[in-house]
């Protein structure tokens, strides 16, 4: 048992970690989303660069190999600065499902362009009525000849607007929400049919409704195992998942430091506000969620790709439940702690808080999760 | 010991809501309702109808203009006006300086001043905090000095919600830098057309421009402003904070988002059912209605008790502190009800006269923008922790 | 709306305060309870000579005519003390049942034998599989000749092993857990059949379990209509519901005005720990908890015989509610203010603590009518 | 990074395993699972066999009789002696007192004092906490005045653990009353049979007798019996208090506690189906399940750390505030389980040999004792207010 990294993880937090610091702050942040695709192409192809987009596929891919702890060093300095690149997005998801499910020559023809940082994708996936059901695709999928036709609306897709290629899953076979009968294809972004309507999210980041009206794809856009799709959806999403928590790590580490030494440096009543033992309590607790935290979203690393799908499920769902809870607190601690500065916009502390609320509602809010967590761990009945 | 309204209590009940059904533009209504983003003209349309009926400052002495209501007729006032999504009267005029000048003003004052906080034609603002003072509200350093007949304010206020559209502001000044700082404190009204003011707004997370800060450069402003004596400002600023709580349980806003969460969360749906039938979110539901209910009869209780002519106590802590925590939560679950489209940030879908289609639900654009911005709520006029001080040294001798 | 006492009503606060005050610390409290029935008869005497026992049953019924507010005035006072004399269950809901759906001779025969002291009641209703389920009754009564048999188990019956007459509820039609089909029965604690086993509670109280071997009744045995018992019965106990609001409500000022009291003396690093920030803000939130528990506890009595079901059940639900939730911050927070000295048999905070636990789990948790609360309030569907 | 144990660590963990099917008496492991009063006989049948495996001190230096684990190692040790019901040894002779009497005791003091800790035959308790000084230690009045070569000690300690079976205690005791309240304290261990000693039981509020007052009139103790300087004795007890605190999060019995709920979640009815089949039900427990996961990873992270050799550290804190708050947490949900059968005050059931029918099912007897006992773990050993000044103050520098 040993929680340290090897040497060659201790070198990628490095490098990330000095990249984060030094290409991010509130102001360098706010120009990267005024980009028409909400973030920094600079900074994608340096992330190219030093190896990072093909990070989380193996090397006969054209990527590095790296697992799920590599994705948890570089999502947790992602949170620390609040970085608003599409690697969720594009790599974890996006290139995730096409190294999970992908032929041979899916993964030829797209992961290398993606590890050099050429090619975006975006996962469509969520609709309407899905809320964090990830078996409730109403999207439908015909066969045409010996191609398909795909016909629906997908919600909230993560950088849609300024993806390549989507990932787009569909209902070929069953009924609502029953999780047989779901497949995926990849889509060109501007193929006739597809209808994108991009818009910036409440943390920063970009997301868009997908509408999908007599999309013609050809057969070989199929992406895994026709109607089989499921288990690989929730793989993926797992390690969506494990990723998300690390951000949110992050981003609690960032919004601890800055509410701490805001205790240490505004005065009131002649003295720093620190020297006031509910607000000394109050960051102690938000030292322990942070704690707490941590500890989740390292075990949800190290369990994002286990063999057995329950015990990863049940490992992923407690650490987001951690997360949520923590995150939450924590969030809301640190505005509070700062009082009216903490509101403003031009302050760093709102934007992390926003970042963590919505992480909180990515991919299956606390709710979701500890329904999830016990259905394994309490089965009904 | 009841408490069904009398019949009287019934009977003026009824008054107010026919009045606001008669009377409240529809469109001010539907901005209440959604919470988008709300005028000076927006709120001084209906202060105009309440003021030609008679009810916009209804705790006011008779003769300045008040109604002579009693404490259970003003409670029945508020809560049916935002149930029904009335605006509040922007309190700054009404609540806050008028009483003040009622109190302690000069004649000039009185007769200058009221009538045109009663009509609207003066939209007033607060100059209390200061960037270096927010909870420690007696270390304010914006100066006033007295040359002539008139003073030079220098110096800055902020979190100064309305400014961008206010006429006049009251300000705490400090005219004796020598004395200890709870004494060197004067109250001086400023015309926020004088030169040398300038108000910048300040953006919150939510995305919206409701506070300002007020930078005040070598600003002349005539002597006869001064309310009271120079110096004694500290008194009516602490009679002005004591004053006028009985609204701060905020229970008729909140049952009325109450309302809001329960339609919400019954049109949501989660695996095919509506949210609101999912045991988890219904008891989140059902924990905060309940608390809500409490409020109101804990509310009640303290109005009651004002009947016999004692004025709210630190009590109202008791009020702001629970009704802070609802209302965060109820915009908390509103937000959680919405699921993934709490995400989109639609920001021009706040504002009036949009009618593009929304992305997700017409509620969704609101719902993550009003829970950040609901968080001031446990912040301003006073803390949560500002508010347990208080129960724990003035009700509890601690 | 008013929240006055009538003047009645402060004459009867003021009876019963002084009474209480008089008669009650917790040095005479246990010796209330090393008596063999566990409570004070000669206390009982009093409470019978100031009318107390004939409370809320009217004059035309040997009682005085006293509403639930003057049950609350009671019960307030009661939990100051912590009184241990049975009148939750043998007046407001032994005589409260009888009250409820007595006959005329049931009343004449039992009602004033109650108000003067002679004659205690129980209410034998729960069972070892109903948890706080009101229908969910096993045991059977099967008609024989003009009389009737019973035959099961009770459990937890307060106060079962001291009462002269048990009021047994009974499945003398349809299914388990199903409300129409049960009827209540006035059975003699002596009668051939039934087995009593009395023992003190956590809370320095008494119960029994009472075991029916086949008991046999005459018919006008019967209390009320014959299978038609579960809306009495769920009056009766929304009115004992009330009652207990009251008492926590009592309870948690007691425990606030001692933990009060400790705050300002006890004193540790030079000073009195009341002078600690999160002392006082922990304090500051007890106060506000008792304060939203004691509106919640007024507006109970106020609907406690509300004929509007559904808003009864409404009210009387969010009261419990209010008061678990509650009670369980005022009673956990004062024990741990006051530190080790808390914990100890001698002091007497763990009592009032230990019996505010108990209240919470009495007639159903706050679990239980949250969803009760909840089924009116937000109907499934 | 892995959290799976090496090939060496999984061998150690079965060699634990194996050694406490084999050797823990069945009745002793029912009492611990089933939370029934343990006397000193059940504590020290444990603690012998442990002695004879050469396990009862491991984190003792080998010279002295520890057994050179890796802090890995104990934890292992630690966690499947919890799981598996084997009581605690008492920790107050060799996690306490044994490393003070290792690193200040003179060669007197070892020779004499440390076999019989490991053998069982001293069994030790604390005289630290008097009725006048709780969170504040340092304010101790019990005071030791130097006649000749003997102490002469009067005074009181409190809340004194284990005393009514203890055969000596280490006391903190005042030998200079000029000096500065830390610097006059010395530690001295005094025999129980000394005359002068009296202990008193202290009743708690669940009934049961595992604490006590000890008075000392008059005691005689032999100067040989000080440990380290005189008036040193404060430095001695932050070593001790500042010693040892992996098994603070108590991780392995709340690992126990939590199936042994899931069992009575399950067994227990509502409506006719388990409990534990209730959403609202089910979710409690699911969200502390998932607090005493996050919690066991980071005792192990902390764990992890010390094995660069560092000391635990205030971060420990950490560890005291969740593992308490889920051990009330968990007794909370029993009791909550037991819904009106948590009620009958069964004592007696508590004790060994007892054999009557209980009332209600087996578990009902300790559901609401044990909540009530388990208040005193968020104030004993420094309460949670404490323990968040020690964050604040040490870790975060406020």
């Amino acid at each position: 048992m040993d929680f340290d990294f090897s040497e060659e993880q201790r070198l990628l937090d490095e490098t990330v970690r000095r990249l984060v610091k030094d290409e991010y702050d509130i102001v360098k942040r706010k120009s990267y989303i005024a980009a028409p695709e909400g973030f920094s192409r600079k900074l994608w192809a340096r992330y190219a660069e030093l190896g990072l987009l093909g990070l989380p596929f193996a090397e006969s891919e054209g990527g590095f190999g790296g697992s799920a702890v590599e994705t948890m060093i570089v999502m947790e300095s992602f949170g620390r600065g609040l970085v608003v690149e599409p690697y969720l997005a594009a790599i974890v998801l996006g290139a995730g499902l096409v190294s999970l499910a992908g032929s041979a020559a899916q993964k030829r023809a797209i992961l290398p362009q993606v590890a050099s940082g050429k090619r975006l994708l975006a996962f469509a996936h969520g609709e309407r009525q899905s809320r964090y059901a990830l078996a409730d695709v109403e999207t439908t999928a015909s066969r045409e000849g010996g191609g398909w036709v795909l016909d629906g609306r997908k919600g909230v897709v993560l950088n849609g607007d300024s993806a390549d290629t989507l990932i787009v899953s569909a209902r070929s076979a069953g009924t609502s929400r029953e999780r047989r009968g779901i497949t995926m294809f990849l889509v060109d972004t501007k193929a006739k049919g597809v209808g994108i309507r991009g818009y910036p999210t409440v943390d920063g980041l970009r997301a868009a409704e997908v509408t999908l009206e007599s999309v013609r794809v050809a057969g070989d856009a199929v992406l895994g195992e026709p109607d089989g799709a499921y288990p690989v959806i929730e793989h993926a999403v797992d390690r969506a998942l494990a990723a998300l928590c690390a951000e949110a790590v992050g981003i609690m580490e960032t919004l601890n430091a800055v509410t701490l030494d805001y205790l240490k440096t505004r005065k009131q009543f002649g003295v720093p506000i620190g020297a006031f033992q509910a607000l000394q309590h109050r960051m102690a607790d938000m030292v322990v969620e942070h704690e707490q935290a941590k500890s989740m979203a390292m075990l949800a690393a190290l369990s994002a790709d286990l063999t057995d799908v329950a015990e990863r499920r049940r490992v992923i769902s407690a650490a987001k439940v951690q997360i949520g809870k923590s995150g939450r607190f924590v969030g809301q601690q640190s505005i509070q702690l700062h009082g009216g500065i903490g509101m403003t916009e031009e302050y760093l502390a709102g934007h992390y808080f926003k970042r963590l609320t919505m992480i909180e509602q990515s991919f299956g809010d606390t709710d979701h999760h500890l329904n999830r967590f016990a259905e394994v761990t309490l089965p009904a009945g | 010991m009841q408490l069904a309204y009398t019949t009287e209590e019934q009977a003026f009940r009824e008054e107010v809501g026919s009045f606001i059904r008669d009377n409240l533009p529809a469109d001010v209504r539907d901005k209440v309702l959604n919470g988008k983003t709300m005028g000076r003209e927006d709120y001084l349309r209906w202060h105009r109808l309440l003021y030609e009926r008679g009810w916009v400052a209804p705790h006011w002495p008779v003769e300045h203009g008040g109604a002579g209501w009693t404490a259970v007729q003003r409670h029945i006032f508020e809560d049916e006006c935002a149930e029904a999504g009335a605006p509040p009267v922007i309190p700054f005029g009404t609540t806050m300086c008028g009483p003040v000048i009622i109190r302690f003003g000069n004649d000039w004052q009185k007769q200058y001043f009221l009538p045109k906080i009663l009509s609207g034609e003066h939209v007033w603002c607060q100059g209390f905090s200061e960037p270096g003072s927010g909870s420690d509200l007696a270390s304010l350093r914006t100066k006033a000095v007295r040359e002539g007949d008139h003073y030079i304010v220098d110096g800055q206020k902020t979190w100064t919600t309305s400014a961008h559209f206010a006429d006049w502001i009251f300000n705490l000044v400090r005219t004796d830098p020598a004395a200890k700082k709870q004494e060197g404190i004067s109250f001086l009204l400023i015309d926020m057309k004088t030169p040398g003011i300038t108000v910048r707004p300040i953006v919150t997370m939510d995305g919206s421009a409701e506070i300002n800060e007020v930078f005040f450069d070598n600003v002349k402003v005539p002597a006869k402003n001064l309310v009271g004596e120079e110096n004694k400002g500290w008194t009516y600023a602490k009679f002005l904070l004591g004053n006028e709580r009985t609204g701060i349980a905020r229970v008729g806003a909140s049952k009325r988002e109450l309302k809001k969460l329960k339609e919400i969360a019954s049109n949501e749906r989660e695996g095919g059912r509506p949210l609101a039938a999912s045991p988890r979110f219904r008891d989140k539901i059902a924990a905060l209605e309940v608390e809500l209910m409490a409020l109101e009869i804990t509310n009640l209780r303290m109005i009651a008790a004002m009947r016999g002519g004692k004025g709210p106590g630190p009590e109202s802590s008791i009020l702001k502190l629970k009704g802070s925590d609802i209302q965060q939560r109820l915009a908390e679950l509103v937000m959680e009800a919405l699921g993934p489209y709490a995400m989109p940030f639609q920001r021009e879908a706040m504002e009036a006269g949009w009618n593009e289609e929304p992305i997700g639900p017409d509620y969704a654009a609101f719902a993550a923008p009003h829970y950040f911005n609901n968080r001031k709520i446990s912040i301003y006029g006073g803390s949560n922790e500002i508010q347990r001080n208080v129960i724990a040294k003035m009700m509890l001798g601690l």
